[in-house]
């Protein structure tokens, strides 16, 4: 099981990232890619993290999906610093040998990575920038995966 | 103890990071916070309402009621928006 | 909203796929890659389909999607004839503004992808050949979609 | 009638289609399977239990019950496999 987690200002490409986690009893991949996307006069964000603690925290997030799920391998990269309408943010790619595990495995990284790794999006609209609010239903779909 | 702030915070308290000596009267996050929103100004707005903000440990989620000892890194910072 | 569906012996590009998908207010791309699984000395899968079907078929599964969830646009690409170990045979795209939509149509296609579109699988093992079975667990996984 | 054979139906039947003429008694998917059980051979063991195949009648999935018109594209097959 190889576990790859990086964070970075450099874009990335999704089918080099796929081909790098393929083995040949890899069935299934699933896959996320998170962009800026546009509207209200948006035309950029920044994005601000914790660097100490970043790589720490998304490490723990994909062990804990690592016990939950029989996975092969798991690739996660996260951009910062200033990114543009319809530019990528964020990559969450989960190879598995059946498809079941692969898909909810990526959807409980992205609902992780969204409530607890700290990173903080600040928007540009105009000449105004403002941080992004946290989003209750974010909350709500990380709490789905609590076990009872 | 090493003390950073991030994004909104940050930027009210007017800096990145600073040192805070431990001290007997900061044995919580939760004392920290207290102690730092008495100061009043930047301070005062980033603290003031501590349902606002999230903190962690060496690097660590922790709540208000967690423990500090010296030489401990403490953040504070908004609820996180990334992903 | 675009769909996009082929069937072809050609090979894909995941990032091509998933850069033609995306628009100024694309915020999400959940996808799926299924590849030849090797094991129990599995060498290669030869896809058959029933042509005039496949496509109608998919088409539906695809407006069942769009009918279900807000999407902005989703490619389905099945490969057909004779694949080896390790490589792909399905990809799953769909944009949307926002990634649960986009993960759970993704899910559902591929579900639906398994129990309706008329594809076979026989595989090679050795120097014998052998018609995959139908797996209880696709039926019931494309069982939970349906609507009390 | 043009009647299409997928996958191991096609190779039992020993061959990939074939023009039958729609008939009165031919009335639904099912009579027509039956038909085609009764022809022995290969076409016995293809449609002897059609609990294993699965049906389309002009390219949409069709149960046993499925009425039959002059000029119908009838296909039996098994459980699809794909994705």
């Amino acid at each position: 099981m190889s576990v790859n987690i990086h964070i970075q200002a450099e874009d990335f490409d999704v089918s080099d990232e796929i081909e790098a986690l393929t083995t040949e009893t890899t069935g299934a991949v699933a896959s996320f890619v998170g962009l800026v996307r546009g509207g209200d006069d948006l035309t950029a964000l920044t994005l601000e993290h914790y660097p100490q603690m970043t790589e720490r925290e998304i490490g723990r997030i994909a062990a804990e999906a690592q016990a939950r799920w029989p996975l092969e391998s798991l690739t996660i990269i996260h951009r910062v610093g200033r990114l543009t309408v319809g530019e990528r943010i964020v990559l969450v790619a989960v190879a598995a040998s059946h498809r079941a595990a692969a898909f909810e495995a990526c959807e409980f990284l992205m609902d992780y990575l969204k409530t607890r790794a700290p990173f903080w999006k600040q928007e540009e609209r105009g000449g105004t920038t403002r941080w992004v609010e946290h989003r209750d239903a974010d909350a709500a779909a990380a709490e789905r995966w609590r076990k009872p | 103890m090493n003390v950073l702030y991030f994004a909104w915070v940050r930027q009210k308290v007017g800096r990145g990071e600073e040192v805070i000596e431990h001290a007997p009267a900061l044995r919580t996050v939760g004392d920290l916070a207290a102690m730092l929103a008495a100061r009043g100004g930047g301070y005062a707005e980033a603290f003031g309402d501590m349902r606002r903000l999230r903190a962690a440990v060496n690097q660590v989620h922790a709540g208000l009621d967690a423990v500090l000892a010296p030489g401990d890194e403490v953040a504070f910072f908004p609820p996180v928006t990334g992903g």
